[in-house]
């Protein structure tokens, strides 16, 4: 009897041992601002990386390792960034980061994580150009959201834009993206100004708008201080078509303002909720939909889930399916194997990612806010690729590098 | 013609901007000389008292400013009983405690309101002139922002309350000799300044977009013609303002609005420079 | 020899130096990144406490010390070569800015408040000018100045001491900090003893009267801004070369505060009692933003209200005073 | 005896940790003038503030008409009746003369703001004459006589007056005199004077008290005082 007793007991110890063992978990840092000026877009997004995690751990999690996160708020503070991104690295040690809304937070721990070599997930809609053998993208870029957009809303209505755009890098690279195809299309520029992002008034702005007389308007505005000029533009009555790759898919403006102040404004998104609710049938209505009910079962009091917040779920499956064909968490392994052209099929479809530039390629769809601000999408471009870092000579595949690129800017050769 | 409303226009835009963002400012700096970094978030209040209480409550928009005005007296109020008053004299010291009110109000906003609250609609309508269109709501803005001014002006220098406000503001000490209630002068000022800071946030609130972070859009532009008023804030606050929104409008106009905020804050070094006690006292000096 | 008044400061710096030997590098880099920040609030000390100056642009110096660190040590790729000249240069850069400020302050009789602001105007020139250069003309030699993203890429601070090389990273970086500020402490009290710090404190009394004895308190106050202008530029190329990064954010409203908060609340007429309460205060702030999510801010505001309210003085000088009292009647 | 309006019982009273004025005492009757003198530096000035309640009493009592008044604000000590006229005068000189005159006024009960104003005009004609003026453009005895009238124009009981002499020239001083002279006769007010101008003092029908290291040295009473020459050797020889 006492023999038995303690074998068990042996046996019982050996087990937890073993599991022990064999249940040392995957660590995921997520940095992501909680609170402060970018909460409003960036809430959806740490959801769904829970969301994501918890799915994945239900199905056993990968190379029989649960998935556990490590989450810092990072209050939309540069600083903050680069001391948790340390901490993760160096107190965590995570095998791998995921987060930063604003370009400016991404810069500020890349040379951090750069010199760790740690594998770090960007899931945010950005001004691209990042060729960083350390860093994958999952958010759209702007050959995907301005080579479909600018030509499509001249087209329609007319050959002659007006840009303004927030006074820093994302508007001042977007602007030029802007300029390039404005021209690569016939059409001209009638005007271009750049407003720094604490401006929140716009009175003069409009004037000189109007005194240009555009076809159409590319607002390039940033933050809730210049998110003030829909209201203000709408209030003088300026009703000149406005189209932009940052508003509606983040911080879902035409929900939060009072119609109409939004109307008639065009957005190219690589997701956001209503698709399946626009588009009533096919492909993209079922996988969104399937999307937003496992979304809503777990977060039923979500505002809105923005394409960040798709990008944050595919980020975690991408980088789960890297570990499982590297058979490691080794960070170098998984790098490789996700450059062989892993690709997730998500909420909107196939996101793949290309060995050159680490971005992911996306469907991407035309949004039209109509006066009630109800959605429509006129047009939706399948599998849009993140082209010209590899055009341009960025080949991560054959050459490390560790920097960002701008069209006035390529790589060297 | 309509070039020379369309320069009206846009300077008077600009003008009552910098007026209204600075007016509660000048109240308590010019007058109590506590430097209130939590300035912002009493424009924060008065927005959001204005906001939640029309689509919360229904209020009409006229009543539901005049809410967003009083919840910011109120939160002055208790502020400075609890605070503030503990400050006077130490005017350095108040920038700590009144950046800690401003961190404790904007945050407590975040997570009572959350990051983003549905905003109301410009009131009235726009007009076209020419090829330009204009709201009339920015236009009554204008008028708005110079008769606060001039009540303000009234109530500081010629009733009986802005006697006692000055003579407390000067010497309080003496002022208590003679029979003053410095404590309660401190108070009704620093209410009224806070229902200044509100009444910005109110009449603003349904022109921009309302985040907890709303007040600071003002921050910077009400120290910055503070203090190129000067001293004493009800007769440089007109100048100063009409100045810097000159300087701002024009080079914005010519250039962009980059260079237009450049050239805002290096005409503030290059006044204070040679204006070392601002716009006020030049004019006392041209007085003399 | 030993006072009283230094048993604090001799015991917390024992503590500094055998941390590395308990700790692993998290610890040693995030106690390095605490102390970082301690010398842009020491330089506010000294013209504030001492000169009864405030300055609310003290981060236009600490960015411009940061960026012209990064776009020198960008330019020289052989950061051997190059050691520790990069950061003198970049901190002669901003003392000499410093006094150019000064003098325009100082000899345009500016004061009280209205240095505060304008200070504070300069810097925030300075963030809006440097977020606007993101585009490619924005490059000095091989450095992109690269707009609000920051910049980043520069190497860290390398040192030759014969035939060995080392970066100033890790230990050696901490080292390096605790040794610093263990040497700008003990030159500051010796300014304040000094009769050049005699003059400066009785010019926070009574200028004119200081003036009237034959002093040139202008040429001194001068000098005092460009000093702290330096220290504030130590701590932007401690920063920089800290996280491989600087952004004007770093010179922007939010930022500029930062010093005038930590210093005030620590008590900024005792250097000691700024350093350490500096230290803490970043601590705090951190360990809040780990543990507390969103009431993280708001506990920090309430720290600096009741702090204000109740400890006039500072709270590390009041509890300093508290302590050395009761160490000495035990004695 | 004759009512006594305001008891002085032992106070103490200084600055953080300095104690200047030291178990001071003495009682005041109605209508009376008193003198208090001594060198720079004795407490003169911080005993009228303490009194004043400018600066707190740290120990003892102070009586007004009985009532204790050691932990009043000076603001409430005004409204029973004191009047203070400080060193250096300190009138508010960004109002004007007459906003100077009224401010009292405006903190009491409504009086007939045009009366008042006569009858302070009628002591000195010449602030009638600049009572648009803001205060800081007067001279200094301009300024002296603005602080008196100030401080008359609460009808008090109780005036204190720091150095009413100082810096101002010799006519002016005589005409403050005389005015403080009418005023004690013709209204019963109490002054309490503290002054170093010995013929300043002479010219009072007044007692003086001679203060060194917050505590009365002596006394001097009025009929000494007459002879400005004895008076002078009297206090210099004690000071």
């Amino acid at each position: 009897m006492k023999k038995k007793i303690l074998s068990s007991f042996l046996v019982s110890l050996f087990m937890l041992f073993g599991s022990f063992a064999s249940a040392q978990t995957i660590k995921l840092g997520i940095l992501e601002d909680q609170t402060g000026n970018f909460a409003i877009a960036v809430v959806p997004k740490i959801h769904a990386y829970e969301m994501a995690v918890k799915e994945i751990n239900a199905k056993g999690g990968v190379l029989g390792r649960k998935l556990e996160i490590v989450r810092y708020d990072t209050q939309s503070d540069n600083t903050r960034f680069q001391e948790f991104a340390r901490r993760l690295i160096e107190k965590d040690k995570v095998d791998v980061i995921f987060g930063a809304f604003s370009s400016a937070s991404r810069e500020a721990i890349r040379p951090i994580i750069d010199k760790a070599r740690m594998l770090y997930f960007y899931n945010n809609q950005y001004e691209g150009g990042v060729c960083d053998a350390n860093v994958f993208v999952t958010g759209a870029v702007p050959e995907q959201q301005f080579s479909t957009l600018v030509p499509w809303m001249m087209e329609k209505y007319g050959k002659k834009v007006y840009t303004i755009a927030a006074d820093y890098n994302f508007g001042q690279i977007s602007a030029e993206w802007v300029r390039n195809i404005v021209k690569q299309n016939g059409g001209t520029m009638v005007g271009e100004e750049f407003i720094p992002l604490d401006v929140s008034q716009f009175s003069q702005t409009i004037q000189k708008i109007q005194a240009a007389k555009p076809d159409v308007l590319m607002t390039l505005l940033v933050g809730a201080k210049q998110a003030s000029f829909y209201e203000q533009q709408a209030a003088a009555g300026l009703k000149i078509p406005m189209a932009t790759s940052v508003n509606v898919g983040q911080a879902y403006e035409h929900k939060r303002f009072k119609p109409p102040a939004l109307e008639n404004m065009y957005v190219t998104v690589n997701y956001i909720e209503e698709v399946h609710d626009v588009i009533k049938s096919g492909e993209f209505h079922d996988k969104s939909k399937d999307f937003m009910k496992r979304f809503k079962a777990l977060y039923p009091k979500e505002p809105y889930v923005n394409m960040e917040a798709a990008n944050a779920y595919n980020a975690i499956n991408l980088y789960v399916k890297g570990v499982a064909k590297a058979g490691s968490t080794d960070k170098v392994k998984v790098r490789r194997a996700l450059e062989t052209g892993i690709s997730f099929d998500g909420p909107s479809g196939v996101v793949k990612i290309d060995p050159k530039s680490h971005h992911g390629s996306h469907n991407i769809f035309l949004v039209r806010v109509a006066k009630d601000h109800k959605v429509e999408i006129p047009k939706v471009w399948k599998d849009i690729q993140p082209y010209w870092l590899g055009q341009a000579g960025c080949d991560l595949t054959k050459k490390d590098d560790f920097s960002q690129y701008t069209p006035s800017k390529p790589p060297t050769k | 013609m309509i070039i020379l409303f369309n320069l009206f226009y846009q300077f008077g835009d600009a003008l009552s901007f910098l007026l209204l963002a600075a007016i509660g400012l000048a109240v308590i700096f010019g007058m109590m000389k506590i430097i209130n970094l939590a300035h912002g978030e009493f424009i924060t209040i008065g927005a959001y008292g204005t906001v939640v209480s029309a689509k919360i409550l229904k209020l009409p928009l006229p009543i539901a400013m005049a809410v967003g005005v009083l919840v910011t007296v109120i939160f002055g109020y208790i502020l400075e009983r609890i605070i503030i008053r503990h400050l006077y004299g130490r005017p350095l010291d108040s920038v700590v405690a009144t950046w800690g009110i401003s961190l404790i109000v904007s945050q407590s906003f975040l997570v009572i309101f959350g990051p983003s609250f549905e905003g109301l609609q410009t009131p009235l309508s726009n007009f076209q002139l020419g090829a330009y269109s204009y709201s009339q709501y920015r236009l009554l803005l204008i008028l708005i922002s110079i008769s606060i001014l001039i009540l303000l002006y009234i109530l500081f220098l010629k009733s009986n309350f802005g006697t006692l406000a000055r003579a407390t503001i000067e010497n309080p000490k003496i002022a208590s000799t003679l029979g003053v209630k410095v404590d309660k002068v401190y108070t009704v000022t620093f209410c009224i300044g806070s229902a200044l800071a509100g009444l910005t946030g109110a009449i603003y609130a349904p022109t921009m977009t309302i985040v907890p972070s709303i007040g600071q859009a003002f921050i910077v532009s009400a120290f910055v013609t503070v203090v190129t008023a000067g001293a004493s804030p009800f007769i440089g606050l007109i100048p100063a303002a009409s100045f810097l929104s000159l300087i701002q409008t024009s080079v914005t106009f010519y250039y962009h609005a980059t260079i237009g905020v450049l050239a805002l804050l290096f005409s503030v070094i290059l006044i204070i420079r040679f204006l070392p006690k601002g716009f006020s006292g030049l004019l006392i000096k041209l007085k003399k | 020899m030993l006072k009283k008044d230094n048993i604090f400061t001799i015991s917390v710096f024992i503590v500094l130096l055998i941390i590395p030997i308990l700790f692993d590098d998290f610890y040693i880099n995030n106690i390095s990144y605490f102390m970082i920040w301690t010398f842009i609030s020491l330089g506010l000390a000294l013209i504030w406490g001492m000169g009864g100056i405030l300055s609310f642009g003290q981060t236009a110096f600490f960015g411009l010390a940061g960026y012209s660190f990064a776009i020198i040590s960008i330019n020289f790729s052989d950061i051997y070569a190059v050691g520790i000249w990069s950061p003198i240069l970049a901190l002669a850069i901003t003392a000499i800015f410093g006094a150019i400020v000064g003098y325009f302050l100082f000899y345009g009789g500016i004061y009280d408040v209205f240095i505060g602001i304008v200070t504070l105007a300069i810097t925030l020139v300075l963030e809006t000018f440097m977020a606007q250069t993101a585009g490619p003309e924005w490059t000095v030699g091989n450095a992109r100045l690269n707009g609000f993203n920051g910049m980043q890429g520069m190497p860290p601070i390398g040192i030759k001491i014969g035939e060995y090389k080392f970066d100033l990273q890790g230990i050696g970086q901490y080292y390096f900090i605790v040794f610093l500020a263990m040497f700008l402490l003990w030159l500051l009290y010796k300014i304040k003893k000094s009769n050049f710090g005699l003059i400066l404190l009785a010019s926070k009394e009574d200028r004119t009267r200081v003036e009237s004895l034959g002093h040139n308190v202008k040429k001194i106050q001068m000098i005092t801004f460009s000093l702290s202008a330096l220290l504030a530029g130590v701590s932007g190329i401690l920063y920089t070369n800290w996280g491989g990064y600087i952004t004007p954010s770093s010179m922007g409203l939010i930022a500029s505060a930062m010093p005038v908060i930590w210093v005030a609340a620590s008590g900024k007429n005792d250097f000691f009692s700024v350093f350490f309460g500096c230290i803490l205060l970043v601590y705090i702030s951190q360990t809040l933003a780990v543990n507390g999510a969103q009431y993280a801010i708001i506990l920090m505001g309430l720290i600096l209200v009741i702090v204000t309210r109740y400890f006039p003085e500072g709270i590390i000088l009041m509890l300093k005073k508290l302590l050395t009292n009761k160490f000495l009647s035990k004695k | 005896m004759k009512n006594q309006i305001l008891k002085i019982e032992s106070i103490s009273a200084g600055y953080e940790t300095a104690i200047v004025v030291n178990s001071f005492s003495y009682s005041i009757n109605q209508g009376e003038i008193l003198a208090i003198t001594g060198r720079n530096g004795v407490g003169k000035t911080t005993l009228l503030r303490a009194i004043m309640g400018i600066i707190p009493i740290k120990s003892g009592n102070l009586l007004f008409n009985d009532e204790n008044i050691t932990k009043k604000t000076s603001s409430e000590r005004s409204m029973l009746g004191m009047s203070y006229v400080p060193q250096g005068r300190e009138i508010f000189t960004s109002l004007s003369v007459e906003e100077n005159i009224l401010l009292p006024i405006l903190v009491r009960n409504k009086v007939n703001l045009k009366d008042k104003l006569n009858e302070i005009y009628k002591f000195f004609p010449i602030l009638e004459e600049k009572k648009k003026s803001p205060g800081g453009s007067l001279s200094g005895g301009q300024q002296q006589q603005l602080a008196i009238a100030r401080a008359l124009v609460s009808n008090p009981k109780v005036i204190l007056l720091d150095e009413p002499s100082e810096g101002i020239q010799p006519s002016i001083v005589k005409f403050i005199g005389e005015i403080v002279q009418k005023i004690s006769t013709t209204l019963k007010t109490t002054f309490i004077i503290v002054e170093q101008n010995i013929s300043f003092i002479s010219q009072l029908n007044t007692d003086c008290l001679v203060v060194d290291k917050g505590r009365i040295l002596s006394k001097i009473s009025s009929s000494e005082l007459r002879d400005v020459e004895k008076a002078r050797k009297l206090l210099s020889l004690e000071s």
